[in-house]
């Protein structure tokens, strides 16, 4: 390991019925996943507000997840499509923006899928470790 | 930190103390980190008091500039920083910066004359410095009358202190009113203007009002009813006022700058002004 | 077909004010050099005789006024409409921004709207007066002898050379013949700037956007933007900003403003129109757009009263975010 | 009088850009101008004006007043001052020129604005000459001479030359400081200029407009008037013409969170805005018929009041071209000072 | 901002070993707002709740923050110890330090650094919470079943079984729906009526249950516990409560060439009519598109028959609005049109007919009293051919048809199959299909019969073409397994329509604001969890408006769908999640954003009076969140452009508030 390695900072957005479900339970089972992601509970992806997102690279972020449940599976019947619709908007408009799209992603990943939940962090880490810092929604008042 | 010098650069202040006056109007004592007055100011100035990451607000300097060891603002809940200062604690830092706006002319046009204060709610907050500067250079000036009122006996800011010191000072008369009749008030009940007009007070004085800007209106009409000249009548605009310097452009009213020419303004003048404060 | 001249529009106005079915005008006011005209409210014949006209410099689209007026002013509302204000009529209509009942619409031609910018960059500074003159404009400027000969269509506003439609979805009654939709290529520039490489697009946007000085024209121009309070205005909003502070700031702004009308925005260009900077921010809001269209299918808010725009829909097959950008990158 | 050849002009320029940066006006894709950095090969423009008046150099958009960082009740101020380098303006119209003085009474007196007033000492302004000015232009009706144009330095620039004079001892130093590329010269060519301007100044349409009904003492005679209902009907409310206009400067003071302390800037603010007078306990100008008033009153009655009959307002014609709407300050001043400009 | 208490658990060794809780519980002290904080082995122990609890009382805490395991997991136990406490159960946040970090991270400096972000973010949240109280609503103990086939009366039965009042509303004169139409049932081919008319007599004599026939819901208001409903009785020109059902007045009724829709228009009734013999109510009806004497003001012969006097022409159509607490979708389907189907002759030849029509022919109670006759010329059919999947599974003729199976056909045609060679042994049978479906009990067993005992022919493949010549009709189709073209000669030909949901679902659905799918059948709050709820609170969903069953299947879920209804008219007030959305009204557009999204109809629009700053007033629309209906989810909040929509508990400040303090 290098010492002064580029960590990454990811926030990711988890519905409260699957995804943070699913998160617990790759806890359970101990699988392993890069502490740079940092997870916050949402009742349903559809409560993901795309300024949620921008505020987060505002902030220093430099990869944003949102999670939920599978289509067809939404607690709330419909709140993941809708979130979806609002997330491919959103990052194409982004994409649009010259801003790196690999930053941004929407994953469905149910209770039962713990190991899917840590395999996606670790893909999401290592995307976003190869693109480096994020320099292109940064607000550098906001650098420490 | 030595070499920011500018007006609209704070000092560091500490709430020591605070004070709980009515259900929403706190006073809070300030000081520097080493224990001292932030600034002189006049009886009438203000302060722009502020929480860094919530904003910066005026208020006025309620604690007499004879008082030489801290400043007290009395302060209602209603916006985000009073918000704020509301859940404060002693030992809180704020920032500072003052004083601000022309004062009542309270050595020169006050001097010798009888003195009526009238004042409604919070707006006791302004005039409380010069009572107390009235009261403490007290053969300055003539006979004093303080009549004050609230929505209720609750709502009376310093009300110990009227009650235990304005009011036992010779030459000095408390009136004090409640809007509405309350269990455990045996005063008057009523509205300050009509209160005003039923003491009915001898028009040879200087009058100073503060409170509401409808209550203000209404008090002045009345006190022009008894007789008084608008020339004699003084209250503030503080509330009108938001950098302190008169640069923001927000202040104005007319072509008068609220933070320069004021908050102090004589009634006749005010009058000159569109009536747009 | 008959040209719809100011003359036109004023007996029109004046007629239907002095019968008391409305009660004041919406419309263009002469201004100083011809081409600076100005929305006002008319309420009087004689208003309208003296200061009422209509020319190729009458872009502003008005139904965003009907917002505040109809419910400011007594009484129905006279508003003349060109074809792509219609949309947005319909739109604020569908989002039951005011009250139908208290507005009279008279639909008028179009024949695309004059950009000013253009015929100053033709003729240079110092126009005194445009007059027309079939196919061309004629600008006199202080500088020439002679008015300079300008083709009209040379100087169309970006978006009238663009322009998607020419029929009118609403109206109560309509001067000229109704025209159709057209055949447009407003997406063009869209393409082409999904087309270059990402650090081109970025270099692109961050050249426009670094000219904000956040006026808020933008928004207050555009019939889509009638929140009661902006949330860039809010401060309990928690992303309340006054000015385009960094780059940050500007692209919030600007992303956030192009996304709370995206599926509302009828592509009425006011946005772009009004910008002291000539920002092209149509292409945000076209991007949403021809984004929605393709992942979507078509959809042109405002066609109709009460349509649901797409991000308040949805189906079970829609396209996954990722599978959107590579279908749109193979296409391209 | 001195002048420099126009092909050495890019010699001159690098001459000035070495003890100060130098800003000046440059093309833009879109037609308009800009003021920006001096680097070799960087064009003069030849554009009457800047959309964005050179304001921004003595009062910017945005700026850092100072930095807070708080740890538990505590608080630290930091200091996030920088000292501005030197600088050169080359290329100031003579509008703009007078808004300087027109910020200067504002920001200047007590309490001095020390942020403004260090970067008025840091700068130098080399005004220009106006050859071609637009149908916008009412300058004059200010007492404005665009022949004339004041500054430091005045510059007027012919088809193969550019005249300098200095008026001030920092713009003297400046020019004694050039002296290996100007020479010394008379006036016959830049009087020859001067009447050509003036000859033009004749044919603009707005040549008449005057500031007749307006000036200190007027607001009780135009504050109440019928008009300004009417004029403020189609204002949309947006900062356009603050945000253009040369003189005006109102501000707000905010605090941004950085998530590790906190930063107190200054940033313009628009009398236009809804919001521009809400405060805690309410909002005394909240129909667009006041703050319309307001800003027009401010420039034309109360600015003078205060400021010995000086308007706020330099005919520069930016908000003529710019306001979304065309409403702007000359038609204000025809409908309510009932001058007609003609 | 709150006064915060931060409680760090360490799990056991859980959390403690992969986390220096003691280092977490430190650094957190110099958080905005966090007045206390500490760390404990078990913190959801009794004694981690009494430390707790003594924390709130000592420090005067507002606020609490626990570091520990998943809110999951213990979020509610923590909210309880807070409000024994005596502080708002809400005023707790769970920074999740274990199943997020030290399960997951190996290393000692990692965990520790991420559980005290974590414990960042739950504080700077918990600063932005408030109070909140879960509202209350009462329960009105009355269901609305709608709909009076199998489904609607065995729901009605059930809940009326556990004490509750129920009225069905039916839109037919009768209840009985389909079933009463169908002859014997598979597979245990008992009497469709032996079994239905009971049911419908238990109905009628139930003193819980009441009937609404020959009636419709035209609105309906309100949320769950709560709905106002308003029953369009239609006027039946009959007094319902005279009438004795003798049937004096049919048989003398002159108009008696009117199509009888119960036996599918293969026979005629009366003007004046009961549609069946057993139904319930027991009260004829007049039609009034058929009757003289309402059309004409000429007849009145009912009128003179009838000696109860129960004949009313002035009769009206009455509303009557009526509170429920629950009300159960029961709105059932009917088979297609087979006017797309032009292939098969149906409009052509009367010997086409559908296999529901089948059963009207082949009950006893029937247009042929039972036997099987051809309908073009009485005579006994001697080759028959089933068509199966007509329109369904259509999924390239989605036009034309249905792109679902509809379940039911293969098992009734079986049926038919089978009674029909058990009845008439020398008639052929054919059935085409594409497949044949058998999963349920005795399903396959039943099918097997009827090819191996009964000796139906089944021929994998569809018919292309049906041709009436003569008194034949020609049938080409395919076998696909023999590779081959056939073509038959049939006497009569029964088509398998695919069935669709009742055509009144769709306004209902909206008058309900409960979500339909593309087909109109009505969706279910969980496809898995909650089959028999809608999205809807208070709406429940008995039988085929959901997706088609057959009968068994129908019982079953309508007595689940009862149960569900019981458990809420069991509860005298119903106390709803306090997390759910509200709007500020002064910012609120009234654009119908939020409304659009909403998966529960939990947002309604109102006319309100503003005090504009100039001091006018102004009537403007703005979105109202009823919150017992809210169920949280927060869609609205991010299509509200204005903001003025937002979710307690998950505030846009309180997640943005999360998002910096992760990111600082």
């Amino acid at each position: 390991m290098q010492v002064n390695e580029y960590k990454p900072l990811i926030v990711a957005f988890c519905c409260n019925w699957c995804s943070y479900a699913g998160a617990d339970l790759a806890g359970n089972n101990r699988l392993n996943y890069p502490a740079d992601v940092k997870i916050i509970r949402v009742p349903c992806s559809c409560r993901v507000n795309p300024m949620f997102i921008l505020r987060a690279f505002q902030r220093g972020a430099d990869g944003v997840i949102i999670c939920g449940c599978h289509p067809g599976d939404c607690h709330y019947t419909s709140g993941n499509y809708y979130a979806r619709r609002r997330m491919t908007a959103l990052f194409s408009m982004l994409d649009y923006l010259g801003i790196e799209r690999e930053r941004t992603r929407l994953e469905w990943v149910s209770a039962a899928e713990g190991a899917k939940f840590a395999a996606t962090m670790n893909d999401f880490v290592q995307q976003v470790t190869a693109l480096g810092e994020n320099k292109r929604l940064e607000d550098l008042r906001c650098k420490k | 930190m030595n070499n920011i010098n500018d007006t609209l650069i704070p000092k560091i202040g500490v709430i020591t103390d605070v004070r709980i006056d009515t259900p929403d109007i706190k006073t809070f004592r300030v000081v520097t980190p080493d224990g001292k007055k932030a600034f002189d100011h006049r009886p009438g100035q203000c302060a722009m008091l502020s929480v860094p990451g919530v904003g910066e607000a005026m208020f006025s300097i309620t604690s007499s500039p004879t008082n030489e060891e801290y400043m007290e603002f009395s302060i209602k809940k209603c916006g985000c920083v009073t918000d704020w200062l509301h859940q404060a604690e002693a030992g809180q830092q704020i920032t500072i910066r003052g004083p601000y706006g022309k004062p009542f002319p309270v050595d020169d046009v006050f001097a010798g004359k009888d003195l009526l204060f009238i004042a409604g709610g919070v707006g006791l907050a302004p005039l409380r410095s010069v009572i107390n500067y009235c009261r403490h250079y007290r053969d300055r000036y003539g006979k004093i009358d303080i009549v004050y009122g609230s929505r209720s006996k609750d709502d009376l800011l310093d009300y110990n202190e009227i009650i235990e010191e304005w009011s036992k000072d010779n030459g000095v008369n408390v009136y004090l009113t409640i809007d509405n009749p309350q269990d455990g008030w045996d005063g008057h009940v009523g509205f300050v203007p009509n209160y005003v007009k039923e003491l009915g007070f001898n028009t040879n004085k200087v009058a100073v009002i503060c409170g509401p800007p409808v209550m203000i209106k209404f008090t002045l009409d009345g006190l022009c009813d008894i007789g008084f000249d608008k020339t004699n009548v003084y209250t503030t605009l503080e509330l009108r006022m938001k950098c302190g310097v008169g640069k923001c452009g927000r202040c104005n009213v007319g072509a008068k700058y609220v933070c320069k020419d004021g908050p102090v303004f004589r009634c006749d003048e005010l009058e000159e002004l569109p009536g747009e404060y | 077909m008959q040209k719809i001249t100011g003359d036109i529009l004023i007996e029109k106005a004046s007629a239907l004010l002095s019968s008391g079915t409305v009660s004041c005008v919406l419309g263009w006011k002469k201004g100083e050099f011809g081409y600076d005209v100005t929305p006002a409210v008319f309420s009087s014949v004689e208003e309208l005789e003296r200061d009422f006209v209509y020319n190729d410099f009458c872009g502003a689209n008005f139904s965003k006024y009907l917002v505040s007026k109809t419910r400011k002013l007594e009484g129905k509302i006279l508003v003349f409409l060109k074809p792509c204000d219609t949309y947005s009529f319909n739109q604020l209509l569908s989002e039951h921004r005011f009250d139908r009942e208290k507005v009279y619409a008279i639909g008028i031609p179009c024949e695309g709207m004059v950009d000013i910018s253009k015929v100053k960059a033709t003729v240079g500074e110092g126009i005194s007066s445009i007059d027309t003159d079939g196919d061309n404009l004629l600008v006199s400027t202080l500088y020439d002898e002679e008015p300079v000969a300008v083709d009209f269509k040379s100087v169309l506003a970006e978006r009238c050379i663009n322009c998607k439609s020419k029929k009118h979805v609403a109206y109560d009654e309509l001067l000229g013949e109704e025209g159709d939709v057209i055949e447009n290529s407003r997406f063009d520039e869209v393409a082409r700037i999904e087309a270059l490489t990402p650090d081109e697009r970025f270099a692109f946007w961050q050249n426009e956007l670094s000219r904000c000085i956040r006026c808020n024209a933008c928004r207050d121009a555009c019939p889509a933007c009638t929140c009661e309070k902006c949330v860039f205005d809010n401060p309990a909003s928690g992303v309340e900003n006054k000015s385009p502070a960094n780059s940050f700031e500007e692209k919030l702004f600007h992303i956030i403003r192009a996304y709370h009308v995206a599926g509302r925005c009828t592509d009425c260009g006011e946005c772009s129109r009004v910008c002291p900077q000539n920002i092209p921010l149509h292409l945000l809001n076209r991007k949403f757009i021809k984004d929605m269209n393709e992942f979507y299918g078509e959809y042109q808010a405002g066609e109709e009263v009460g349509m649901r725009a797409p991000l308040v829909s949805y189906t079970t097959e829609d396209l996954e975010p990722g599978e959107a950008l590579t279908r749109r990158d193979t296409d391209a | 009088m001195r002048k420099c050849s126009l092909d050495k002009i890019n010699l001159l320029f690098a001459e000035i850009a070495k003890n100060a940066v130098l800003y000046l006006p440059v093309d833009e894709n879109d037609g308009s101008a800009v003021y920006k950095k001096w680097e070799d090969g960087t064009a003069y423009s030849n554009a009457l004006n800047t959309v964005r008046s050179p304001k921004d150099f003595f009062f910017p958009q945005t700026e850092n007043l100072m930095g807070f960082k708080t740890l538990g009740k505590t608080i630290e101020v930091i200091d996030t001052r920088v000292e501005p380098d030197d600088f050169v303006i080359f290329g100031v119209r003579a509008c703009d020129v007078r808004s300087f003085d027109i910020l200067d009474r504002v920001f200047l007196s007590e309490p001095v604005d020390s942020f403004y007033a260090s970067r008025r000492n840091h700068g130098i302004i080399i005004s220009m000459a106006c050859t071609r000015p637009s149908e916008t232009c009412f300058c004059k009706t200010f007492g404005i001479d665009p022949a004339e144009p004041q500054g430091d330095i005045s510059a007027w620039k012919t088809e193969t030359e550019v005249f300098f004079k200095s008026n001030t001892a920092k713009g003297e130093n400046l020019l004694t400081a050039l002296d290996g590329i100007l020479e010394d010269c008379d006036n016959n060519e830049v009087d020859a200029q001067k009447a050509k301007i003036n000859a033009v100044m004749n044919r603009l349409p707005l040549k008449n407009l005057t500031t007749d009904g307006f000036g200190g003492g007027k607001t009780a005679e135009i504050f109440d008037s019928p008009k300004w209902e009417e004029l403020s009907e189609s204002c949309l409310g947006c900062g356009t013409c603050t945000f253009v206009c040369p003189t005006c400067q109102c501000y707000d003071i905010k605090d941004f969170n950085t998530g590790t302390g906190v930063i107190r800037f200054r940033c313009w603010d628009s009398c236009m805005y809804s919001d521009f007078t809400k405060m805690a306990h309410g909002n005394n100008r909240n129909t667009q018929k006041e703050r319309f008033r307001q800003r027009f009153m401010h420039k034309l009655v109360y600015y003078p009041e205060n400021n010995e009959e000086i308007f706020s307002c330099v005919g520069c014609g930016r908000c003529l071209s710019k306001c979304p709407i065309s409403m702007n300050i000359v038609k204000v001043m025809k409908e309510i000072g009932g001058n007609k400009g003609e | 901002m709150q006064r915060v208490g931060v409680f760090v658990c360490w799990c056991g060794s859980n959390i403690a070993g992969t986390v220096d809780v003691q280092a977490v519980a430190e650094a957190l002290k110099s958080e905005p707002g966090v007045v206390f904080s500490t760390d404990y082995q078990y913190m959801c122990s009794q004694a981690g709740q009494d430390m707790i609890k003594t924390a709130v009382k000592e420090h005067n805490l507002t606020g609490i923050v626990v570091c520990s395991c998943s809110p999951r997991m213990h979020e509610a136990t923590f909210r309880k110890t807070a409000a024994a406490a005596g502080l708002n159960p809400y005023m707790v946040e769970i920074a999740n330090i274990r199943e997020q970090c030290s399960w997951v991270h190996k290393d000692m400096a990692t965990g520790t650094e991420k559980a005290i972000i974590l414990g960042k973010a739950a504080v700077a949240k918990v600063n932005l919470n408030a109070p909140l109280t879960p509202g209350e609503s009462p329960v009105t103990k009355r269901a609305l079943v709608i709909g009076g086939g199998i489904a609607g009366i065995q729901t009605a039965l059930d809940i009326a079984d556990a004490g509750f009042e129920v009225d069905i509303v039916e839109k037919n004169p009768t209840i009985g729906g389909k079933m009463a139409q169908l002859d014997k049932t598979f597979p245990t081919l008992d009497c469709a009526a032996c079994i239905l008319t009971p049911k419908m007599v238990d109905v009628a004599q139930n003193e819980k249950i009441r009937i609404f026939s020959y009636s419709e819901v035209t609105d309906v208001k309100g949320f769950v516990g709560n709905f106002d409903v308003t029953i369009k009785k239609n006027a039946r020109y009959v007094k319902e409560e005279i009438c004795t059902g003798c049937g004096a007045c049919l048989e003398k009724c002159p108009m008696k060439k009117i199509p009888n829709e119960f036996n599918l228009g293969m026979d005629n009734r009366t003007a004046i009519y009961i549609p069946f013999a057993q139904a319930v109510p027991k009260v004829a009806t007049i039609d009034p598109t058929a009757c003289t004497m309402l059309k004409k003001g000429k007849c009145g012969i009912c009128s003179k028959v009838c000696t109860a006097g129960a004949i009313d022409y002035t009769q009206k159509d009455e509303y009557i609005e009526e509170k429920y607490g629950a009300i159960v979708v029961a709105t059932g389907f009917n088979p297609i049109s087979m006017d797309k189907f032009d292939e098969f002759a149906y409009s052509q030849s009367k010997d086409v007919i559908t296999s529901l029509e089948f059963e009207r022919l082949t009950n006893a109670a029937g247009p042929s009293a039972g036997k099987l006759l051809r309908p073009s010329d009485g005579k006994h059919p001697h080759t028959i051919v089933f068509v199966q999947c007509v329109g369904s599974r259509c999924e390239a003729c989605a036009e034309k048809g249905k792109e679902y199976c509809s379940k039911i056909c293969c098992m009734y045609t079986a049926k038919h199959a089978m009674l029909t060679r058990d009845k008439y042994p020398d008639t052929e049978v054919y059935v085409f299909y594409i497949d044949v479906r058998t999963p349920g009990k005795n399903f396959d067993e039943f099918y097997r019969r009827a090819v191996e005992e009964f000796g139906v022919k089944y021929i994998k493949g569809m018919v292309g073409k049906v041709t009436p010549e003569g008194d034949k009709l020609k049938v080409q189709a395919s076998d696909l397994i023999a590779n081959k073209q056939l073509h038959i000669d049939a006497d009569l030909v029964v088509l398998a329509a695919a069935i669709e949901p009742d055509k009144s679902a769709r306004p209902l659905a909206t008058m309900l604001t409960a979500s339909m799918d593309t087909n109109d059948f009505f969706t279910e709050a969980h496809p898995k969890l909650r089959p028999v709820e809608s999205p809807t609170a208070g709406v429940f969903l008995s039988g085929a408006c959901q997706g088609p069953k057959d009968i068994p299947e129908t019982v079953s879920q309508a007595g689940a769908a009862a149960s569900k209804v019981i458990g809420l008219l069991a509860k005298d007030k119903l106390t709803g999640n306090p997390c759910v959305a509200s709007s500020d009204e002064l910012m609120c557009n009234g654009c119908s954003s939020c409304a659009n999204v909403c998966p529960y109809g939990a947002i309604t629009y109102a006319e309100k009076e503003f005090r504009m700053p100039d001091r006018t007033t102004k009537v403007r629309r703005v979105a109202e969140v009823n919150p017992a209906v809210c169920q949280g989810c927060g869609a609205c909040t991010v299509a509200c452009p204005s903001g003025a929509m937002d979710l307690k508990g998950f505030a846009n400040l309180q997640i943005m508030a999360e998002v910096d303090a992760i990111c600082k």
